[in-house]
Formats: C-alpha cells, sequence, structure tokens
C-alpha cells in the first residue's frame, strides 16, 4: 500500500481543482453516498469518495494516474445525492481534463475512443459512426470490437456508410483548431 | 459629572490587538472624564476591586468600562459600582472584544475604534439619570406548555416545591415521544415503566392543574405577571364524567380514524383513548370520522355510554390564568424523510421511520410488540437501520446533527435481536455519536455482543427487488460499494422543531434559532432561560435531547421557576419610558402605538389629557418615543438626546457652511 | 399549435434513425411542429466534455445560435446526451466570463438565451398527456411495460429542471395514455454504461444486464427508453450481454415514440420498427386489438 | 477588493439589543473577521430608531448607515420591528430628495445567532459604502436648529418618517 506523507499534499492541485470546478472540495465529509450511487465503482481503481479524499489530501498524481478518472460515465448519480451540494461529476470531469493535459491515459481505449470521436466530429462537422468505429480500431489495434455487432447493425441500417457533411463543416473545424491554439483555458 | 474610565484588557483577548493604554490615555481626554487606566480581568475579583477603590479615590459619580458585550457583563458590573456607593445606573460599557479585538487583526485600527466606541459611551453616560426601580407584586403560578417528559419533570419538581403548577399539553394525553418508546437507552428499561409513574403523579399531584388537547392561545403581561389564556379544544366527551372504561371505542362502527400515536402505522376507532397508560384516560371524538358529526347519525357511543358523557354539541373552550412563570417544553418534531426521494418516497411499504419501528417493538403498539413488517406482515430477518437520514445534511437544510439517533438505532439493533434471534441487523453510519455515561459501551454491546454490522457510509438508493428491498450503500472503511437485501428499512430520522414551535414563540416572545428551536439566553451559563424575563426552555425544544438530557432541564427550569417564584415581590427594569407633562399634548399616539399596554391617557390638574407610563409594565422597546409627535415620552437612558450624542460622538458635525456661501 | 427548434442529434442520422423519423411522426400526430436547426453540427457528445467544457459548450452553442437564429426559445432534442450538453453550454453562459472564453472558438458569438429541453418534456408539458391521450386511436392494451429513462436525462436536478429525478414519471403517464400497463420500474434513472460500449464494452454488459435483470424480475413484455445510448446498449448489444452473463435475456426495447406512433396510428413505415436488433413481434402480438407489424 | 485595504470610512450602526446586536457578539465568539469601519450603537428595539438618528449620522458625514433588527414576527417587543420597517421605507424615499444617495443606507434582519449572516452583512454593506466612496459634502443644508437635540419635535409632525 501507498504510504502518504501527508505534508507533501499539493496544495496548487487541490486549488485548481476546486477553480476549474467552482466546487469546495473541502466540503466533502467523507459520506461515501457518492460512492453509494456510483454504477461504475465495480471497474474503479478508487472509489469516487476515495478520489475526492485523495484530491482533499492534494495527491495529484495518485488521483490523475487513476483509472477511476477516466472510467467514470457522467451519470451525475454522485452529484446528485451529495449531501453537501458537490458537483462531484464535474470534479472528476475536471481531474479527466488534468489528466488529458499532463498526457496521462490510464485507461487508453476510453481516450482513443473519445479521439476518434472527436476527430470526425471535427472532419465532418457531424459524427459519423461508421467513421469512427474504423478510426478507433485503426488507433486502438483493438480490430475486433464489436466485430460481432456488425452484421446486425448493417443488416438494420444502423451504420450508413457515407458521412452528413454540412455546411458549417469548416466552423466546427475552426473551433477546434482555436482550442489548440490554446483559445480556451477552462 | 466625575467619571472614571477602565479598559479591560482580558488577558489577551483585548489587549492582544487593541492597545488598551493607548485607549485609557485618550479617554483621559474625553469630556468629565477625571480618571483613565487599564485593567487584566475588569470582572475578576481584583479588577471590580480596582473600580470600586478608584470611585472612592477620584470621587467619581460615573463609571465606563471598555470591555466584552454589555449582553454579558453589565449586570455584574452594575453590581460593582453599586457596591462603591453609585447609583447602578450612573454606568455604561463599551464592547469592545466581540466587536472590536474578535474580529480585526489590525491593532491600529482596531485601537481607534475601541477610541471612539469608548467616547461614545462617555458621551451616552454624561446624560444617564440615577434611576430607582420600582417592586411589584409576583403570581405565585407557573404555566408549563408541553407534556413530554421535559415538561412533565418541570412540573413535577414545581409542583414539590410548593407552587402551583398549569400544565397543557397539545394532545390528547401527556407523555410526548417518550410514551410511544418501546425500550430506552442506555439500560434498556421499558419506557412506560419509567414515565407510566410520573405521568400518574402528575394526574394526582393536587398543585398540579392539567388542560390536555390544549393550546396556549395568547399570552400577555411580563415576568411575575403573565395573563395567558388557553384554548381547550372540543373533545365531544364530558372529561369530568368520563370513566375510562373503553366501552364506547369497543362500540364505535367508524375505525378509520388516523392513528397519530401509533406514528400511522394503523387506524384508531373514531372515539378513542390513544393508549392504555394514558393520562389523563379519558376517550375522545374526532370529529373529521365521526359518523355523528359528519352525516348526522350514528350516537351509537352515546347509548352505550355507562356514565352519559358525550356531548355531541360540544365547544372549544377558553381558559384564562395568572403565572408568574413559563416554561416551555414543546419538544421536537420527526423530520419529513419524504424530501429524500432515493429512498423511495413512500412507494415501499417497508421502508418506515425509527419511532415507526418503537410502537412495532411496543407491546402496546399494533402488532402487539411481535416486529411484524408493514407491507405483508412477515418477520423480518435482515433489517437495514439507515442513521442520520434528515441530520448533517445540507442538500436538505438540516446540517446539525441530530444526538440522539446513534444511541436509539443501536437499542433498536439491540431489540431486533432480541425479539428476532435469528436476525441480522445492518447499521449505515457516518459517525456514531455516543458521548454520554455507559452510551459508548452501549454502542458496542450492538456490535459484539448483539452482532449488528455497522458500516460506515451514507445509503445512495433503496430499490425493491422481489420481495426484498435492495439497499445500496458503501463502506467506506473497506473504500467500496455494498449492497444488502433488506426485509425492512428503518430510517433514523433526523429532529426539528416541534410543529407550530414558530408561532407559540412569537406569543411568548421566545425567538427560535434558523431551523425553529428556541434560543437560550446563553448556550453556557443560561441554559434554560430566554431573553424574556421569566420564560424558561426545557428539553428539546431548544435542541435535539435525549431522555436524561431533557429530565435534566426539565428539573433545572423549575429551579430557575423556584427561585423567581420564592419571591414575593420583583424589581422592574427603571430603564422605561418617561413623560414631560409639559410638552405632552395628550395626542394619544404614543398610547396606541406601545404594544404592551403600558400607557395611559389621564388628566392632570387642569383637565388637560396627558400621556402617562405604568412603569411596572413598559418593557423599555422605545416605540413609543419615536411615535411621539412632541419628543414628550422618552425612554431613560436611550433617550433621543443621548443617542443623538452618541451620533455626535461616532460622526462629529463636519459642515460648518452657511446658506449664504 | 406550440412551435420550437428542432434538434436531432448525430445518431439520428445512424443508430437510432427509427427513433428520429418515429419523433418527427408523434409530433406532427400530436400538432407540435418541430423547426428543423439549420445545419446543425454535432454538440460534442461525452466525448467533448471529456476532455475540455468551453470546447464543449462552444460546440454546443454553435448549434443554440442557429436556433436563436430561427427567432425560437425552445430547442427540442430527442437525446438525452445532446440535452445534456446544450443545457450545460447554456446555463454555464450565463455565466460572462464562460461565454466570452466559449465565444473565442467560434465564429459568430453566441449571444442568445435559447432553452434546451427534451422532446419529452415539450410532448408533455407543451401538448400534454391529456391531448395525446385524446387523439389515441389504437390504443395498445394488453401489454406490459418498463419505463427506463437512462442517468441524465433528469439528473442533476437543479440543472435539468424537468421531473422527478429519482423517479421520474413523464415517459410512465404517457405511456399509460396510451393504454399500456406500465410496471414501476425501479432502475428507471440508473446508468446503462453509456458510451462505455466500444471501448470498455464489460461495463455495459454489466450495468444494462442489471437493467434487463430488473425488468425481467417485473415480468414486463418490453422495456421503453428515451435514449439512443441506452436503447442501443439494452437493444443492439443484448446479444454480447447475454454471451458475458450467461443470460437469456430476450426483451425488445422500444423507443416511447415508437409506441406512440403505434397508438396515434402513425405510417408504419415511419416508426422503423424493423429496425430493431430484439424482435418485437412477439411482445406487439400481446396487444389486445393487434397492431399488426409491417 | 477588500474593504479593509482601503482606507477607513465611516460607517454607523443602529443595532437592537436581542437580535442583532446578539448576532455581532455571536460573531465576535465566533472570530468571524469583519471589515472595521463600522461602529455600532446599541438601543433596545429597532423600533428606537428615529429616522433622524440615521439622518442626523448621515450630514454629520457617516459615508454609511445601516439598521438591523430582528426578524420580522421574531421581535422581542412583538411589534417594534415592523414599525422601524415602515419608518425606514419611508426614510428611504426621503433621503432621495435630500441629496444623500440612498444606498449609504440599510436596513436588515439578523437574529442573535446569526452570527456567520451578520459577517456577510457587515461585509457586504461595507464593501457596497467603499464602492461608493466617501460620502460628498452636503452645501445645502446648513447646522442649524436641524441638529438640536430637541430636533425631534422640531421636526415632528412635518416630519414623514414619523407615526
Ligand atoms: C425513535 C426514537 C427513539 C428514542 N429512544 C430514546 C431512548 O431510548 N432514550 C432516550 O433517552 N431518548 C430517546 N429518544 C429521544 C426522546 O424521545 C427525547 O429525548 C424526549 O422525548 C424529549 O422530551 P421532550 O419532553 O423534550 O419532548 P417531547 O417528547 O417531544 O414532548 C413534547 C410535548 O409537547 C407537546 N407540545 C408540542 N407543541 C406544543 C404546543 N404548542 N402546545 C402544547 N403542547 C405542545 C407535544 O405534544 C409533546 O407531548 C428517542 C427518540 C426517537 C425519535
Ligand atoms: C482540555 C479541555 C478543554 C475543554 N474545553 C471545553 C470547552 O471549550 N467548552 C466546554 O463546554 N467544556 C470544555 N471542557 C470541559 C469542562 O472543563 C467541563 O465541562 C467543566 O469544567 C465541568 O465543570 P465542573 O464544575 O463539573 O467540574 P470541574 O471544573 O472539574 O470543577 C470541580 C471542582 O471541584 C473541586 N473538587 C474536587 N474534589 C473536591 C473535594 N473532594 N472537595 C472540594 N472540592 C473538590 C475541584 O478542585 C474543582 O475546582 C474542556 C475540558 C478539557 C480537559
Ligand atoms: S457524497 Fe459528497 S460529501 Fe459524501 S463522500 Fe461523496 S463528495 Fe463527499
Ligand atoms: S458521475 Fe461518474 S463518479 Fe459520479 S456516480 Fe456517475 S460514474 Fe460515478
Ligand atoms: S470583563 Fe469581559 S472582557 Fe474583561 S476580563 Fe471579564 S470577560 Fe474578559
Ligand atoms: S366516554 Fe363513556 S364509554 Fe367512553 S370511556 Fe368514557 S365513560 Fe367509558
Ligand atoms: S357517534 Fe361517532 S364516535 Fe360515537 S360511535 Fe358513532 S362514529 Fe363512533
Ligand atoms: S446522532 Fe448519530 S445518527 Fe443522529 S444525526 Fe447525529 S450522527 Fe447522525
Ligand atoms: S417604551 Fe414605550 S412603547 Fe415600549 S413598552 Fe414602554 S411605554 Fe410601551
Ligand atoms: S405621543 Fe407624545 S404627545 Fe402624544 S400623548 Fe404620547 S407623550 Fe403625549
Amino acid at each position: 500500500m501507498r504510504i502518504y506523507d501527508l505534508a507533501t499534499a499539493e496544495q496548487d492541485f487541490i486549488a485548481e481543482v476546486a477553480a476549474r470546478s467552482h466546487q469546495d472540495v473541502r466540503t466533502c465529509y467523507q459520506c461515501g453516498n457518492c460512492t453509494a450511487g456510483c454504477p461504475y465503482t465495480f471497474v474503479y481503481d478508487y472509489s469516487v469518495s476515495q478520489i475526492m479524499r485523495l484530491i482533499q489530501l492534494g495527491q495529484q498524481e495518485t488521483v490523475l494516474r487513476s483509472k477511476s478518472i477516466w472510467l467514470c460515465g457522467s451519470c451525475q448519480s454522485c452529484t446528485t445525492r451529495c449531501p453537501n451540494r458537490i458537483d462531484v461529476a464535474k470534479i472528476m470531469d475536471v481531474c479527466r481534463h488534468m489528466a488529458r493535459e499532463r498526457g496521462y491515459a490510464t485507461e487508453r481505449e476510453v481516450k482513443l475512443f473519445a479521439d476518434s470521436f472527436l476527430r470526425s466530429v471535427e472532419r465532418h462537422g457531424r459524427a459519423f459512426e461508421l467513421g469512427l468505429m474504423v478510426d478507433y480500431v485503426l488507433h486502438s489495434g483493438k480490430v475486433f470490437t464489436d466485430l460481432d455487432l456488425a452484421p446486425t447493425a448493417l443488416a438494420r441500417r444502423k451504420l450508413p456508410f457515407q458521412p452528413h457533411p454540412i455546411v458549417g463543416r469548416d466552423q466546427v473545424e475552426r473551433i477546434f483548431q482555436r482550442f489548440r491554439q490554446g483559445g480556451a483555458h477552462a | 459629572m466625575r467619571i472614571g474610565v477602565f479598559i479591560c484588557h482580558c488577558g489577551s483577548n483585548i489587549a492582544g490587538t487593541v492597545d488598551v493604554r493607548a485607549v485609557a490615555q485618550a479617554a483621559k481626554g474625553f469630556a468629565d472624564v477625571v480618571y483613565a487606566s487599564d485593567t487584566m480581568y475588569a470582572c475578576s475579583e481584583p479588577g471590580q476591586e480596582g473600580i470600586i477603590q478608584a470611585v472612592r479615590e477620584h470621587n467619581l459619580d460615573g463609571v465606563v468600562v471598555a470591555s466584552c458585550t454589555p449582553r454579558m457583563h453589565e449586570p455584574t458590573f452594575r453590581r460593582t459600582v453599586e457596591r462603591a456607593g453609585l447609583n447602578r445606573y450612573c454606568f455604561e460599557m463599551a464592547n469592545i472584544r466581540e466587536h472590536v479585538s474578535w474580529i480585526g487583526k489590525d491593532t491600529e485600527r482596531n485601537t481607534i475604534k475601541a477610541t471612539e466606541l469608548v467616547r461614545m459611551a462617555v458621551e451616552k453616560l454624561r446624560r444617564n439619570r440615577p434611576l430607582t426601580p420600582k417592586r411589584f407584586d409576583v403570581t405565585k403560578r407557573v404555566l408549563v406548555v408541553g407534556g413530554g417528559v421535559a415538561g412533565i419533570q418541570a412540573a413535577l419538581d414545581c409542583a414539590e416545591g410548593g407552587q402551583e403548577v398549569v400544565l397543557v399539553e397539545r394532545e390528547q394525553s401527556i407523555g410526548g415521544k417518550m410514551a410511544k418508546l418501546d425500550k430506552t437507552f442506555p439500560t434498556i428499561d421499558c419506557s412506560s415503566c419509567v414515565l407510566g409513574p410520573k405521568m400518574v403523579d402528575v394526574a394526582q399531584h393536587p398543585k398540579i392543574t392539567l388542560h390536555t388537547m390544549a393550546e396556549v392561545e395568547s399570552v400577555s403581561g411580563y415576568v411575575g405577571n403573565f395573563q395567558v389564556t388557553i384554548r381547550k379544544k372540543a373533545r365531544f366527551v364530558d372529561w369530568e364524567k368520563c370513566t375510562g372504561c373503553g366501552l364506547c371505542m369497543e362500540k364505535c362502527p367508524s375505525r378509520k380514524a388516523p392513528d397519530p400515536f401509533n406514528e400511522y402505522l394503523c387506524t384508531a376507532p373514531t372515539i378513542n383513548i390513544p393508549f392504555p397508560q394514558a393520562i389523563p384516560k379519558k376517550a375522545a371524538i374526532n370529529p373529521e370520522t365521526c359518523i355523528m358529526k359528519q352525516k348526522g347519525k350514528c350516537g351509537l357511543c352515546a347509548k352505550i355510554c355507562p356514565v352519559k358523557c358525550i356531548d355531541f354539541d360540544q365547544q372549544d373552550e377558553l381558559v384564562t390564568v395568572d403565572v408568574g412563570a413559563i416554561v416551555v417544553a414543546t419538544g421536537y418534531d420527526l423530520f419529513d424523510w419524504h424530501k429524500y426521494p432515493q429512498y423511495g418516497q413512500g412507494r415501499y411499504p417497508d421502508v418506515i421511520t425509527s419511532l415507526q419501528y418503537e410502537r412495532l417493538l411496543s407491546a402496546s403498539g399494533p402488532t402487539g410488540g411481535h416486529i411484524k413488517r408493514p407491507s405483508d406482515g412477515k418477520e423480518p430477518k435482515t433489517v437495514v437501520f439507515i442513521q442520520c437520514v434528515g441530520s448533517r445534511d445540507r442538500s436538505v437544510d438540516r446540517p446539525y446533527c441530530s444526538g440522539f439517533c446513534c444511541m436509539y438505532t443501536a437499542k433498536q439493533a439491540i431489540l431486533t435481536k432480541d425479539h428476532i434471534p435469528d436476525s441480522q441487523s445492518y447499521v449505515f453510519y457516518m459517525d456514531i455519536r455516543s458521548p454520554g455515561k455507559a452510551y459508548d459501551e452501549f454502542t458496542r454491546r450492538a456490535m459484539e455482543e448483539y452482532g449488528a454490522q455497522y458500516v460506515r457510509g451514507r445509503v445512495a438508493m433503496i430499490y425493491p427487488k422481489g420481495d426484498q428491498l435492495i439497499v445500496r450503500g458503501a463502506d467506506t472503511l473497506a473504500g467500496t460499494q455494498v449492497e444488502v437485501a433488506a426485509d425492512l428499512v428503518v430510517l433514523a430520522v433526523g429532529v426539528e422543531a416541534a410543529r407550530g414551535a414558530a408561532v407559540l414563540g412569537e406569543k411568548l416572545r421566545v425567538v427560535p434559532d434558523q431551523y425553529g428551536f428556541f434560543v437560550e439566553s446563553h448556550p453556557k451559563l443560561r441554559p434554560v432561560e430566554t431573553n424574556t424575563a421569566g420564560v424558561f426552555l426545557a428539553g428539546a425544544c431548544q435542541g435535539p435531547k435525549d431522555i436524561p438530557a431533557s429530565v435534566a432541564q426539565g428539573s433545572a427550569a423549575a429551579a430557575k421557576v423556584l427561585a423567581l417564584l420564592v419571591k414575593d415581590q420583583l424589581e422592574s427594569d427603571p430603564q422605561v419610558s418617561r413623560v414631560t407633562p409639559a410638552r405632552c399634548v395628550g395626542c394619544g399616539k404614543c398610547v396606541q402605538t406601545c404594544p404592551f399596554g403600558a400607557i395611559k391617557l389621564v388628566e392632570d390638574r387642569f383637565g388637560n389629557p396627558k400621556a402617562e407610563v405604568v412603569e411596572t409594565v413598559c418593557q423599555g422597546c422605545g416605540i413609543c418615543t419615536v411615535t411621539c409627535p412632541q419628543g414628550a415620552i422618552q425612554l431613560e437612558h436611550f433617550t433621543d438626546n443621548q443617542i443623538l450624542a452618541e451620533v455626535q460622538a461616532l460622526c462629529p458635525p463636519r459642515i460648518r457652511v452657511n446658506y449664504a456661501s | 399549435m406550440p412551435k420550437v427548434a428542432y434538434y436531432p442529434g448525430c445518431s439520428g442520422q445512424g443508430t437510432s434513425l427509427e427513433y428520429e423519423r418515429s419523433t418527427r411522426a408523434v409530433c406532427q400526430a400530436v400538432g407540435l411542429e418541430l423547426v428543423d436547426v439549420p445545419d446543425w453540427s454535432c454538440c460534442g457528445s461525452s466525448p467533448a466534455h471529456m476532455v475540455n467544457h468551453v470546447l464543449s459548450a462552444a460546440l454546443s452553442a454553435r448549434n443554440l445560435d442557429l436556433a436563436h437564429s430561427l427567432g425560437m426559445e425552445v430547442v427540442a432534442t430527442p437525446c438525452p446526451s445532446c440535452l445534456t450538453n446544450l443545457r450545460n453550454a447554456a446555463v454555464e453562459m450565463e455565466d460572462e466570463g464562460f461565454r466570452s472564453k466559449v465565444n473565442a472558438l467560434l465564429d459568430r458569438p453566441y449571444t442568445g438565451a435559447v432553452d434546451p429541453q427534451s422532446v419529452l418534456q415539450v410532448l408533455v408539458e407543451q401538448v400534454g398527456v391529456d391531448e395525446v391521450a385524446r387523439r389515441v386511436t389504437k390504443p395498445l392494451t394488453g401489454l406490459r411495460v418498463a419505463c427506463y429513462y437512462g442517468c441524465i436525462m433528469n439528473r442533476p436536478p437543479e440543472r435539468m429542471r424537468f421531473d422527478d429525478h429519482e423517479n421520474p414519471m413523464a415517459m410512465d403517464r404517457l405511456m399509460e395514455a396510451i393504454g399500456l400497463e406500465v410496471a414501476p420500474f425501479p432502475l428507471k434513472v440508473e446508468c446503462c454504461g453509456a458510451s462505455f460500449g466500444v471501448p470498455r464494452g464489460d461495463i455495459v454488459m454489466r450495468l444494462s444486464g442489471k437493467l434487463l435483470d430488473a425488468a425481467r424480475g417485473l415480468g414486463v413484455d418490453a422495456m421503453v427508453t428515451a435514449c439512443p445510448l441506452c436503447q442501443m446498449n439494452l437493444d443492439l448489444r443484448q446479444r454480447q450481454i447475454n454471451a458475458a452473463l450467461h443470460e437469456r435475456f430476450r426483451i425488445p426495447v422500444f423507443y416511447y415514440t415508437q409506441l406512440l406512433g403505434l397508438a396515434l396510428d402513425v405510417p408504419r413505415q415511419e416508426l422503423g420498427l424493423d429496425r430493431l436488433c430484439v424482435d418485437p413481434r412477439l411482445a406487439l402480438g400481446k396487444i389486445k386489438a393487434p397492431a399488426p407489424v409491417q | 477588493m477588500s474593504a479593509s485595504d482601503s482606507r477607513e470610512l465611516r460607517i454607523v450602526g443602529f443595532l437592537c439589543n436581542w437580535c442583532s446586536y446578539g448576532g455581532a457578539d455571536t460573531a465576535g465568539v465566533a472570530r468571524f473577521a469583519q471589515p472595521t469601519d463600522l461602529r455600532i450603537i446599541r438601543v433596545p428595539c429597532s423600533g428606537r430608531i428615529d429616522p433622524l438618528f440615521i439622518v442626523r449620522a448621515l450630514v454629520n458625514g457617516a459615508d454609511g448607515v445601516l439598521v438591523s433588527g430582528c426578524h420580522p414576527r421574531d421581535c422581542h417587543y412583538a411589534e417594534g420591528n415592523f414599525y422601524a420597517r415602515r419608518r425606514l421605507e419611508t426614510l428611504k424615499r426621503f433621503l432621495d430628495a435630500t441629496g444623500i444617495d440612498p444606498a449609504r443606507f440599510e436596513y436588515t434582519w439578523v437574529s442573535a445567532s446569526e452570527g456567520q449572516r451578520w459577517q456577510h452583512v457587515v461585509t457586504e454593506f461595507t464593501r457596497r459604502i467603499h464602492a461608493l466612496g466617501p460620502a460628498p459634502l452636503l452645501r445645502h443644508v446648513s447646522d442649524g436648529a436641524w441638529f438640536d437635540a430637541a430636533a425631534p419635535a422640531a421636526a415632528g409632525p412635518a416630519c414623514p418618517c414619523h407615526g
């Protein structure tokens, strides 16, 4: 087990999470309600209330390298039921942002799928499902992903072969470009 | 005037952020100040002696102490100056602790502020007059509102102390919540066995007059002389005659009346005695469900009653009593857990409250003391208790701890095992609060001896599966989610102010805190007194309290009442309004506005109407002073001149301009 | 006649085409006019807000702006995921600081105050359950269903401000209005596994499996959803779930608009019942006055 | 911007003894830090506050005046705060006419247990007064009989705040 030296709490990290999420992490009193309701606990390495605690303790590395922040489904159960009205799901989101910015990807496939999705949107203006699946398979190397579903999906005409390009495609593309150029610090 | 000024260090409480010497030095320059010094602890014995010495040595006739809030030590120092031979109203305080040193850290600013507050006090004092209190007679009778265990204790102790007691209870029987409990922690003795005899004592005590199904309608007067009107609700049974035989209950065909005593777990006959040990043991009719009252026929009870005491035409009755003191003991009510939609909001009959569970455990309850769950009457084998429901939860505006639910949950877990040996209890908790004598040992027994499984974490949701309820919570010690399939879920619902407390508080001029509990005069030093002289608090109406604490407070309030009523006469506060007849034009405006009816119009010897204040009735609010168009009625020590002088001390006039310029 | 802007969402072009089309058909049948947001683009879905909130809001804001240019105050979307993004963007942009960051990413700054709502909300609040019931020509009696709302349509309540967040009833009431028997489904707002189907299928197997299990426990003939992602996880992936959990679920999963369409006697080809993966014919056969399939 | 960074301004508070003065005490006991500008005058009841006191403070150069009493219905004297409310409402309208910015005057309700609320009220009001800056000199009023201690009688029936 990891032993934390309490004196090494990274205050900057605590402050950054608080500032970016607009949540006061100190108000968490570890009741566990978020964990109690979180449907994803079974795949987490740290339960969501433990993530909250680790943030309070300023344990940046443990939090940002955890699997949990990638596996959170943003289902809002934690936020809805927190007795201290903490928007926990938003904190999970913010941790994900920070992990990404530091180049971490503890759950590689989750990250790659999001990347593929956004690439698809950037390219076509809308998500093109077949295209993004192909993109994802190429990037992740997971060739067998959902291959079993392909016949059904195709038979039910669920995956059109053509994207639906839109006129304002380049407007969307520019959103991404400006974002990458650092147009948004949040 | 020859004024002395004393600046208190309060150890480092004041001196830490106020340069007390500089303040004293500055005070020497104020008008009429002939002596100024600083002192380590003004309220301590040497501190007070120092003041007395200075008064004598410097021939002072007025004293200013700059220290803590006057709400704390004004009476102390008034006594001090009196001991020094001055009139006790030739004294003023400047609050340089709560309002200065404790709220700011900047010594320079604090020192300036403290100096100005001292100047203000000096300016006020310069306009003080010596005052002498009047004396008035005390009514030797006490009103106790609320007949829970706290009210019962207060009533019995007052009666034993020789005072007449009027006990007013809203419900049909006294006993409060304790009467509904099965056993009580930390000893697991039977609730009705310990409370029952006390209830009987109330009924039999010659000095106690009991009014149940009654509420306080209005209150007027002041300490020593309250006039109280009590509304006794129509019960449609002549209680003078009713013997409590219960024949009517057996015969009444309308048996679906709500049963608040059993926490609505079952229904009751429309004419009912709520429980066998009820005091008074008298029947009453619920007019909502009575066939006679609703449809004009039936009357079976009237036919069967052997003493013919049914009276369908009975009306509410108003009773007036004069009392010298009032004890408020209105207890608490339970948080409405339906505000938690994740616990089913009443969709699942087997999710019940702790108090409902007490009724299921109680031999006098709807199941005769056998634990049967509401949905199908089956005996539950797995019982889940959830603590802090409606407590310590900001999202439902209940951030406080309800104090005794940890303890009664442990009790209920123990009793569950007693009743059903092959059962398993689970208790979801956040912390265990068991600070009383033998309390923690008790909760440990629940775990160690009775095998209750304690799980540290809240419960996020309850949902049905088959005929069970899946309780999904967290075990934060194990760091993960847990689930358990329960046959019965008991919510340890939190405590909140008794319904109607706000209205009663208004009548008694007792202030509720932001959650509706009545505020005591001082949280440490005057826990059963209120800011309204002669009105005392006992039990859970002041904040969550278990039975031992409620009883202790009942006795404490009684001691305060007895100390008050032992006096034949009381002194009235002479800081009251006074009329200058020469100015008064007799317009009567003040008479109309005085909330206490303390002013009357009298004729002077020329037959002109003039206002006159009844000194013992005036409460010193000063509303009349503002109302009077002539400035003829002035509140002593808060006169227009004095307040304007204080304003002037803080804001010296800075404009010296003429219209001409 | 009530009229709102309409944002179909990307999945309506592919995996949930039948939801999209039945939604349009039903709205037409009950007299709710949908005005398409012209040249709408993707809201970014969950991937965007997992990357950055400003980026996510900007992708939504472009669409809010287009809706605004239609002069419409409400934009309705059938997809709860789109709804969450659009609404988060709309609410967070009430903060000027945030809005300016978002606008910095856009060609044209968004200045409007369009309120995004679900089509379900618009149907219940602007058309009304009674009005829908009044227009029913083929009541679907004999069928017992469980309504599943998904995790984000009503949560968090301060943000979504529609229906009860633990026990929403909007869909239940609509389904009852068209003659269905609605079982009280206890897991109405439990997450189905969301968009983890592709990268972490195991999560969906477990979470959606729980939902199917609960529905089976209630003895229902079918489940009803209002979300393309939920529907896909429960329906398209039901075979995968069966394989992973050694189960034999065979529960058809409808979009609520498909059933509404049946009851309102909307042309069958608009409802796309043939696109469901778990064959619904057995269930539909239970309807008392059988509604023929195709 | 914290108010205490800049020069202190002159703010006068009139507080009723039972509720707000107690609330200010509670805030002190709890060590809730507050700007130091405010000086508190204790009165038995907000109903004792003659609008003239406020006018006088403002005319004499106070930069702000804060009145605080018991919450409506909680008045220790049953109804004093209703009278206060009526008078102070009138005063607000009256101030404008005299050339004093009504924003320099505020009244509020704080109970004895609401230390935190008191801290908030003081901080916010002080911030507001600092935003307004020091009060301008009132050139059109002279220091005549207006300020006499006997003024209430003189201002009496004609004064719109009375009654
Ligand atoms: C489930 C449960 C189990 C508990 N078990 C234990 C235990 O084992 N041991 C223990 O020490 N404590 C226990 N308690 C706590 C116990 O109930 C309280 O400590 C105790 O009842 C407080 O007594 P009280 O007289 O202050 O208030 P109450 O019992 O609430 O009595 C107040 C009385 O005032 C009356 N009243 C209210 N308003 C008015 C009005 N306006 N006019 C006239 N009358 C009015 C009420 O009708 C009531 O009779 C338990 C509490 C609960 C909820
Ligand atoms: C570190 C600490 C901090 C605390 N802080 C707080 C706090 O912040 N707030 C709070 O509410 N409580 C606090 N307490 C608790 C507080 O000290 C007690 O509640 C309180 O002192 C109890 O008062 P008492 O009169 O019962 O007992 P004591 O204060 O113990 O007084 C008993 C007196 O009796 C005398 N005595 C003993 N035996 C005899 C004898 N045989 N004959 C004659 N005289 C005798 C003793 O000398 C003593 O003077 C604190 C306690 C500690 C240890
Ligand atoms: S529910 Fe809220 S308070 Fe409780 S552990 Fe989670 S974040 Fe903390
Ligand atoms: S939002 Fe994420 S952390 Fe919160 S309950 Fe849902 S999955 Fe768990
Ligand atoms: S008088 Fe007040 S301030 Fe001075 S020592 Fe006593 S408690 Fe402290
Ligand atoms: S009303 Fe009559 S019958 Fe009923 S309990 Fe009283 S005496 Fe007996
Ligand atoms: S008259 Fe009313 S109370 Fe009497 S027996 Fe009939 S229903 Fe019961
Ligand atoms: S006493 Fe225990 S159960 Fe009750 S509110 Fe306090 S901590 Fe929670
Ligand atoms: S001060 Fe005036 S209004 Fe107040 S109680 Fe006394 S006489 Fe009545
Ligand atoms: S209001 Fe003034 S003038 Fe009128 S009766 Fe009262 S004291 Fe006299």
